[in-house]
C-alpha cells in the first residue's frame, strides 16, 4: 500500500477538564472514503478542526502526504491540498454562488494579490468556478445569493468551493445534512465516484449514506477511537455495540 | 426603486454642478462647502475600504487624516520659513508643491497604517475598535504636546501649496484638484472590489474561515485593506490642511474619527457612493442646522439614531431598495 | 494705480446709499464646552452695539464648536459670502492662530476680543489686526510682579502641557524674581490635580502659580482647597471669572488673581456697563463680557470717524481708540495690543454671590514682550 | 515635609517615599473612580454585548442631578442618592426606548447609536442647566485632610472616594456570585435563550442591569462632581479612560474592570508625576517637563496597546 494521503499521530485536544479528542491516529488512503462516526460530542468536530489546522493540537502532528504540517495554519494547509467542507456552512452569506465559488478559485490559482485585475473577466477563473458548480449541480443557481439558499444547497456549495481548490484530499463535516431523502442520493452517488479523484474524511451522521460509501469507518467516542475497519468489520465490534448502544458486552 | 448605477451617476453630477451654478452665482462659500464634502468623501471613501469591504471597524481613522494634514503643515512650514526639515543625519528642504506632498502624506500614513494595522489586526470585534481608538488618542495627545509644530495651537500656513498649471487660490480650482482626486480614489475603490483582492477581502468580512480554507490569509488581506485605506485617508488629510490653510491636533480627535464613521454609515457602507452621499449630507446638516440653532447636535443625533435603528443600508440602500453589506 | 482707486472711490460714492453698511463677522464658541465664554462675549458685544442705537452696523454670528477647521470655515464664509467687512468674536488662541492670518491677509479687519497669542502680537503683527483685550502673556506677568510684591520667594508654577500653557509659565518666570520650586505641565482637560497637589505640598515652595482655565481651575481650585494644603495660590482672572466662580464656591474665597478689568473699577462707563449688563441679561459681567463691550464700542468709534471702505483711514481711526472702555484709559501700543494696566484681584462674597474686588494695581501701562518685533 | 533639592541647575531631585505612597493613593483613588464607571459598561456588555458610548451621558447626568439636588436641600446625602436615582432612571428609559432595539445589532450600530445619545444628552443638558458649570461640593463632614499612619497628610474626602469604591466592588461581586439576580445575569451572559427558557423576563433583567450599570456612573459622576467641575461633556474624558480599562481587563469581566482600573489610575498618575522626573535625569529640565508630561499622557494608551497585543482579548477576556 502507499503512503496514506493524510495520516494522524495521536492528535490530543482538551477544554478545561473536558478532553475533546484523546490520543487519536487515523490515516486516509489513497482512493477511499473513510468515515468517522460517534455520537453527538464525541469530538468529531474537534478533530476536524485539528486536522485542518482551525484548532492547535495540545499534543500529537498530522501529516499530509508524508509532510508535517502540525506547525501550518489552515490556509498553508488548503494550500498544501486540503479540502474542507464545514457542518455550519461558511460560506460568504450576502454574496452569490457564484462570487463564493470565484473565491475558491481565486484561492486556488492566482492567489489574491491582483489588485486591479477585474476578476469576471477572467476566463480562466470563471470557467473554473462554473465547472465545480455544474459538477454539484448548482450552475443554474449560481446568481443566488447564499442567504437565499436551501440547507441542502448551502452543502452543495459547500462542495463545490472545495472542489475549486483541486484537493489532495477532503474533508467533510457532514455533507449530506438538511439535503432530505432525494438531495441526500444524489450527494451520495457524487461523493461516491468523487473518491477516484481524491480520498475523504467524512465525518457523517446519516448511516445509509456512510454505509454506502465509506471503505473504512472509524468510530470515535469520548474523544478516542475505539475501533476502525471494514463496514463489516465495525458491525462485528462489540466494544462499537456497547458504546452505540449501551449493550454490555 | 432606483438602480444603484443611476444613483452613483447622479450624485456624481450633482457634486460637480453645484460648484459650477455656485461659481457663476458668485456663490464662492458655496464652493467651499462643496470641497469640504468633497475632501471628507475622499478620507471616508478611504475608511469604507476597511470599514465595509473588509468590515474593520476603525475607531481610528483620525490618525491618517491627522498625519497627511501634519505632512502638509509640516513641509511647507519649512518652506515658509526657508528652514529645512532637519532629521540629524540629513536634512530636507520644505516644500509647497502638492503632488510631493501629496506623496510624502501617502508614504507616511501607509507606513503608519501598516503598524496600526499589523498590532490591531491580532485582536477582533470590540477589542479591534478600541484598540485603533487608542492609537488614534496617542497620536492625539502627542500632537498636543509636540511643541516644535504648534502643539494644540496648529501650524497655519499663509499660502495655499501649489500645484503646477493651476492657481489653487481660486476656489473653484482648488475643488476641481479635489475633486479629481475623490474620482480617482472611487475609480480605484471600484476597480479594487471588482478584483481577486476585493472578492477575497469582501469575503473574509464575513467568514474568516471560508477565505483560509481556500488557502487566503485574512489576516494579510485585511491588512493591505487597511493599508491602502489609510493611505487614501491621509491624502484627505492633506488636503483638508490645504483647504483650510491650518493642521491641528483636532485632525487627530476621536470625534473626527467618528464623524467619518457616521457619515459613511449615513449614505451607506460597503456602497461605492455611500461615502461622498454621507459628507454631502453630513455637511448640509451641519451648515443648516447650525445656522437654525445653537442645539444642532440633538437634531444631528436624533437623524443618527434614526439612521441606525431604521433604515440601516443609509441613503443609498433606501434609494436602491437594497440593504447593503453587513459590518 | 491710484487712479484705478479713485475711480472705485468715486464709484462707491455714487452707489453709496444714505447709510454706509458696516458688516461685521462674529465667529465665537456658542455650542459644547466653553460655550460660555463665547456667549458672555457675544452679549457684552451686542448691548454696546444695541446702547449705541446704530443702525449702520449689521453683526452675523456663528458658532465655531471650539472646532479650528470650523472656524476656518466661518471666516471663508463671512468673507465670501457675507462680503463682511471686520471680523471678531475669537476666544481660543488655537482658533486664532487658524484664521486671523488669512482673515488679514484678505485685507479684512480683525478685532480680538479675547485671545491674544505671542505671535500675532510679534513677528506675526499687521496692521488690520487689533487686539482689544490682553497679549496672552500679560495677565501672567502681572501675577509674577504681584508676586514679587507679596514677596515670594519660590513658586510652585503649572499649567496645561499646551502652547498657552508655556507662554503662561514663561510669562510668570518672566517678572517673578524668586525661585521655581518646580515646574509642571498637566494633560490638557486634565479633571484630577490629586498627584500635582501632593508634589506642591512636598515642594516647599512658598506660592503657587497655576493657569488652568475653564472646568479644569474648578477642578483643581476645589480639591486643592479640600487638600488642606494651605500655600498661597495666585492666577491669571481666567478661573476666577464670574461665569465660572459660582461653581467653584468657597474654595475660591481670598485668591488673588490678575486681571484687567473688574466690575468695581470705578469710571462711568464701567458703571454704565455693570448696570446695563445686569438689567439686560440678569446675571453679573464677566471679564469676557467687558471685553465683547470694549470691543464692540472700539468699533463703533472707527465706524463713527472713518468709513471702513477706506481702509487707510478706518484703520487710523481704530488706532486712536478713541472710546470710554470700561477698563478707563485705553490705548494701543504700536503693535496694536492694549497698553494698559492690570489689576490684582481678590474673591469675596457679597450675598450669596461670589465676586472679586480690586486690591491694587500689579503692572501700571503695561505692553507686551513681543512688541519689539514687530516691525510695523 | 520638604523635598530636598540637588545641585541648582541639574534640576535632579529625590522623591521622597512619602510622596510616593500618597501618589500611590491617588492614583488608587482614581483607579477606584473609574471601576465605577467601567463596572457599569462591563456588565451591559457582558450580560447584553452592548457597547455604550453613552455611559459617559450617564455620569454627567448623575453629576448635574446631585449639584441641582444639593443646591437645593443642601443635603449631600440627598444629592448622592438623587445622583443614582436620576441615572439609573435615565439608564432605564433609555434601554427601554433605544438600547434594548440594539442588543442583536452590529458592534457598529452600537457604536453610532449610542454616539447620538451621547450628542442628545450632552446638548439637552445644555439646554436645560445652560452653558456654566454649576456647584457641587464636599461635604462638611468629609472636607479637609486627615493624618495618616507615617505622617501623610491625606484628605478625608478621597479616602471615602476609595472606600466607597471598594464597597461597591465587594458589593458587586456579592451580587453576582450569591444572588438570585446575579445567577440570573450570569446565566444570561452564557446563554440568552436558555435563561428565558428558564422562565425568567430577560427583557425585564436587562433593563435592570442596564439601570444598574447607569446608577453606578450617576454615583461615579456626583462622587467625583464634588472635587471637579460639574459641566457638560465632563463623561467624555472619562468614559474612553473606562473603555480602556475595560479592554484592558477582558471585556465583560467585573474582575478584569477592577485590576484593570487599578492598573489604569496608577499609570496615569504615577506616570504624570515621574516620567517628567525620570527625563530630567538626562535632559534639561525645560524638556524633560515637556517629554515627560507628553508620554505620561500617553501612557494609559502604550499600556492598553502592550495589553492587547500580548493578549488579544484582554487580561480576563472571555472569548479566546
Amino acid at each position: 500500500m502507499s503512503e496514506p494521503v493524510l495520516s494522524t499521530h495521536g492528535l490530543r485536544k482538551s477544554f478545561g477538564a473536558l478532553t475533546a479528542t484523546d490520543n487519536v491516529s487515523i490515516d486516509l488512503r489513497r482512493g477511499e472514503i473513510h468515515a468517522i462516526i460517534g455520537p453527538n460530542g464525541a469530538g468529531k468536530t474537534t478533530l476536524i478542526a485539528q486536522i485542518s489546522g482551525s484548532l492547535a493540537s495540545d499534543a500529537g502532528r498530522v501529516e499530509l502526504e508524508g509532510r508535517d504540517v502540525t506547525s501550518l495554519g489552515t490556509e498553508a494547509r488548503a494550500r498544501a491540498g486540503l479540502g474542507r467542507t464545514f457542518q455550519i456552512s461558511a460560506l460568504a452569506m450576502e454574496d452569490t454562488v457564484f462570487e463564493n465559488v470565484l473565491l475558491g478559485a481565486v484561492g486556488a490559482t492566482s492567489g489574491a494579490w491582483a489588485l486591479f485585475r477585474s476578476v469576471i473577466h477572467d476566463r480562466n477563473l470563471t470557467d473554473h468556478a462554473m465547472q465545480a458548480l455544474e459538477r454539484v449541480g448548482l450552475a443554474g443557481a449560481h446568481r443566488t445569493r447564499c442567504a437565499d439558499l436551501s440547507h441542502g444547497q448551502r452543502r452543495q456549495l459547500e462542495v463545490a468551493v472545495a472542489l475549486t481548490l483541486r484537493p489532495r484530499l477532503f474533508v467533510m463535516d457532514e455533507p449530506t445534512a438538511g439535503l432530505g431523502a432525494e438531495g441526500s442520493r444524489a450527494m451520495t452517488a457524487f461523493l461516491d465516484g468523487l473518491r477516484v479523484e481524491a480520498p475523504i474524511l467524512l465525518v457523517e451522521h446519516d448511516m445509509d449514506a456512510v454505509f454506502a460509501l465509506a471503505d473504512r469507518i472509524s468510530v470515535l467516542v469520548y474523544g478516542r477511537i475505539i475501533a476502525t475497519g471494514t463496514i463489516d468489520d465495525i458491525r462485528a465490534s462489540e466494544e462499537v455495540r456497547e458504546a452505540y448502544l449501551g449493550e454490555p458486552a | 426603486m432606483i438602480g444603484e448605477r443611476y444613483v452613483n451617476g447622479a450624485v456624481l453630477i450633482g457634486l460637480i454642478a453645484l460648484p459650477l451654478w455656485a461659481l457663476s452665482a458668485d456663490e464662492v462659500f458655496t464652493i467651499t462647502l462643496t470641497t469640504r464634502a468633497a475632501i471628507l468623501a475622499l478620507a471616508a471613501v478611504g475608511l469604507n475600504i476597511a470599514l465595509g469591504i473588509g468590515g474593520m471597524v476603525s475607531f481610528g481613522h483620525a490618525v491618517f487624516f491627522g498625519l497627511g494634514g501634519y505632512a502638509m503643515g509640516i513641509l511647507a512650514f519649512h518652506a515658509q520659513t526657508f528652514s529645512p526639515l532637519d532629521f540629524g543625519l540629513f536634512a530636507l528642504p520644505g516644500t509647497k508643491s502638492m503632488p510631493v506632498i501629496w506623496l510624502v502624506a501617502t508614504v507616511v500614513s501607509a507606513f503608519a497604517a501598516w503598524i496600526i494595522g499589523l498590532l490591531s489586526l491580532r485582536t477582533a470585534g470590540v477589542y479591534f475598535i478600541m484598540i485603533t481608538l487608542a492609537f488614534g488618542q496617542m497620536f492625539f495627545y502627542f500632537a498636543i504636546s509636540w511643541g516644535a509644530y504648534g502643539g494644540e495651537d496648529g501650524l497655519s500656513i499663509y499660502v495655499r501649496n501649489s500645484f503646477v498649471g493651476l492657481d489653487t487660490l481660486m476656489p473653484i480650482q482648488f475643488f476641481g484638484l479635489c475633486f479629481a482626486l475623490l474620482c480617482l480614489a472611487l475609480l480605484l475603490q471600484w476597480r479594487l472590489r471588482r478584483s481577486p483582492f476585493g472578492l477575497a477581502l469582501n469575503a473574509a468580512r464575513q467568514s474568516t474561515e471560508r477565505v483560509q480554507s481556500v488557502g487566503l490569509n485574512p489576516r494579510q488581506l485585511k491588512l493591505l485593506a487597511f493599508v491602502i485605506s489609510g493611505a487614501i485617508t491621509g491624502v484627505a488629510g492633506a488636503l483638508f490642511a490645504d483647504l483650510n490653510r491650518f493642521v491641528s491636533p483636532t485632525m487627530f480627535s476621536w470625534q473626527l474619527s467618528g464623524e467619518l464613521i457616521i457619515l459613511t454609515i449615513i449614505g451607506g457602507v460597503g456602497r461605492l457612493m455611500g461615502p461622498v452621499i454621507g459628507a454631502a449630507i453630513f455637511i448640509t446638516l451641519e451648515h443648516w442646522l447650525g445656522g437654525l440653532t445653537d442645539f444642532w447636535h440633538v437634531w444631528l443625533g436624533t437623524i443618527l439614531l434614526a439612521i441606525v435603528l431604521f433604515w440601516r443600508g443609509g441613503v443609498i440602500g433606501l434609494l436602491t431598495g437594497k440593504e447593503g453589506p453587513h459590518v | 494705480m491710484q487712479k484705478i482707486l479713485l475711480t472705485a472711490a468715486i464709484a462707491a460714492m455714487l452707489a453709496t446709499p444714505a447709510l454706509p453698511e458696516t458688516k461685521v463677522g462674529m465667529i465665537t464658541t456658542l455650542s459644547g464646552g466653553g460655550a460660555g465664554l463665547g456667549i458672555d462675549v457675544r452679549d457684552g458685544f451686542m448691548l454696546a452695539i444695541k446702547q449705541s442705537g446704530r443702525d449702520d452696523i449689521e453683526v452675523v454670528i456663528e458658532d465655531d464648536q471650539r472646532k479650528p477647521d470650523i472656524a476656518v470655515q466661518l471666516a471663508d464664509k463671512m468673507i465670501q459670502s457675507e462680503k463682511v467687512d471686520v471680523l471678531t468674536g475669537i476666544i481660543w488662541s488655537n482658533l486664532a492662530m487658524a484664521v486671523v492670518p488669512s482673515v488679514t491677509a484678505q485685507g479684512k479687519f480683525y478685532l480680538s476680543p479675547n485671545a491674544g497669542p505671542s505671535q500675532l502680537a510679534g513677528k506675526g503683527c499687521h496692521e488690520n489686526y487689533f487686539n482689544v483685550a490682553w497679549q496672552n502673556d500679560n495677565l501672567h506677568e502681572a501675577a509674577g510682579a504681584y508676586a514679587n510684591t507679596a514677596g515670594y520667594a519660590n513658586s510652585f508654577i503649572m499649567a496645561p502641557n499646551y502652547p498657552a500653557g508655556t507662554d503662561a509659565l514663561n510669562g510668570y518666570k518672566r517678572f517673578f524674581k524668586g525661585e521655581v520650586a518646580n515646574e509642571v505641565y498637566t494633560q490638557l482637560g486634565q479633571t484630577d490635580y490629586a498627584a500635582e497637589i501632593s508634589q506642591i505640598r512636598a515642594s516647599g515652595a512658598d506660592s503657587v502659580f497655576f493657569f488652568l482655565p475653564g472646568g479644569m481651575g474648578i477642578s483643581f481650585l476645589k480639591q486643592y482647597a479640600d487638600s488642606g494644603v494651605d500655600i498661597p495660590v495666585v492666577g491669571p482672572a481666567f478661573s476666577f471669572d464670574q461665569g465660572i466662580l459660582q461653581a467653584v464656591g468657597e474654595a475660591a474665597l481670598g485668591v488673588v488673581n490678575t486681571s484687567q478689568w473688574n466690575k468695581d473699577i470705578d469710571n462711568p462707563a464701567n458703571a454704565g456697563f455693570v448696570e446695563s449688563f445686569q438689567a439686560e441679561y440678569g446675571r453679573l459681567p464677566s471679564l469676557y463680557a467687558s471685553q465683547g463691550f470694549d470691543t464692540a464700542n472700539l468699533l463703533i468709534s472707527a465706524v463713527e470717524a472713518a468709513d471702513v471702505m477706506n481702509a487707510a483711514a478706518f484703520r487710523d481711526a481704530l488706532r486712536a481708540a478713541d472710546f470710554d472702555s470700561t477698563r478707563g484709559a485705553f490705548a494701543f501700543g504700536t503693535n496694536h495690543h492694549p497698553v494698559q494696566t492690570i489689576y490684582v484681584r481678590e474673591v469675596i462674597r457679597e450675598g450669596d454671590v461670589f465676586t472679586n474686588r480690586i486690591i491694587g494695581a500689579a503692572l501700571e501701562n503695561h505692553s507686551d514682550a513681543y512688541a519689539v518685533d514687530c516691525s510695523m | 515635609m520638604r523635598a530636598s533639592r540637588a545641585e541648582p541647575g541639574t534640576g535632579k531631585r529625590l522623591m521622597p517615599s512619602i510622596l510616593i505612597i500618597e501618589q500611590i493613593l491617588n492614583g488608587l483613588q482614581f483607579g477606584v473612580m473609574l471601576f465605577l464607571m467601567a463596572a457599569g459598561l462591563t456588565l451591559i456588555f457582558g450580560v447584553m454585548g452592548l457597547i455604550n458610548l453613552a455611559h459617559g451621558s450617564l455620569y454627567m447626568v448623575g453629576a448635574f442631578a446631585a449639584a441641582w439636588v444639593a443646591g437645593a436641600t443642601d443635603s449631600f446625602i440627598l444629592a448622592m442618592a438623587a445622583a443614582l436615582a436620576a441615572a439609573a432612571a435615565a439608564g432605564a428609559l433609555t434601554e427601554i426606548l433605544v438600547i434594548r432595539r440594539l442588543y442583536s445589532a452590529a458592534h457598529l450600530d452600537q457604536v453610532l447609536a449610542t454616539f447620538a445619545l451621547i450628542l442628545i444628552f450632552s446638548e439637552g443638558t445644555r439646554f436645560v442647566f445652560g452653558s456654566f458649570p454649576l456647584f457641587l461640593d464636599v461635604p462638611q463632614q468629609l472636607s479637609g485632610s486627615i493624618l495618616l499612619p507615617g505622617g501623610i497628610q491625606y484628605p478625608l474626602y478621597r479616602l471615602t472616594l476609595i472606600g466607597i469604591g471598594l464597597l461597591v466592588a465587594l458589593g458587586l461581586w456579592l451580587l453576582t456570585a450569591r444572588t438570585r439576580i446575579g445567577i440570573q445575569i450570569r446565566a444570561g451572559e452564557n446563554d440568552r435563550e436558555m435563561i428565558a427558557a428558564l422562565g425568567v423576563d430577560i427583557t425585564r433583567l436587562y433593563t435592570l442591569v442596564f439601570a444598574l450599570g447607569a446608577g453606578l456612573a450617576g454615583l461615579a459622576g456626583a462622587l467625583v462632581g464634588a472635587i471637579q467641575s460639574v459641566q457638560v461633556g465632563m463623561g467624555e474624558p472619562v468614559l474612553i479612560l473606562a473603555f480602556v480599562v475595560i479592554v484592558i481587563g477582558g471585556i465583560g469581566s467585573i474582575r478584569g474592570a477592577f485590576i484593570g482600573s487599578i492598573l489604569v489610575g496608577l499609570t496615569d498618575t504615577l506616570g504624570g508625576v515621574f516620567l517628567p522626573e525620570f527625563f530630567k535625569l538626562f535632559m534639561q529640565s525645560d524638556a524633560a517637563t515637556q517629554t515627560g508630561s507628553a508620554l505620561a499622557s500617553m501612557a494609559v494608551y502604550i499600556l492598553m496597546g502592550i495589553v492587547l497585543i500580548r493578549c488579544p482579548t484582554g487580561l480576563f477576556g472571555a472569548r479566546a
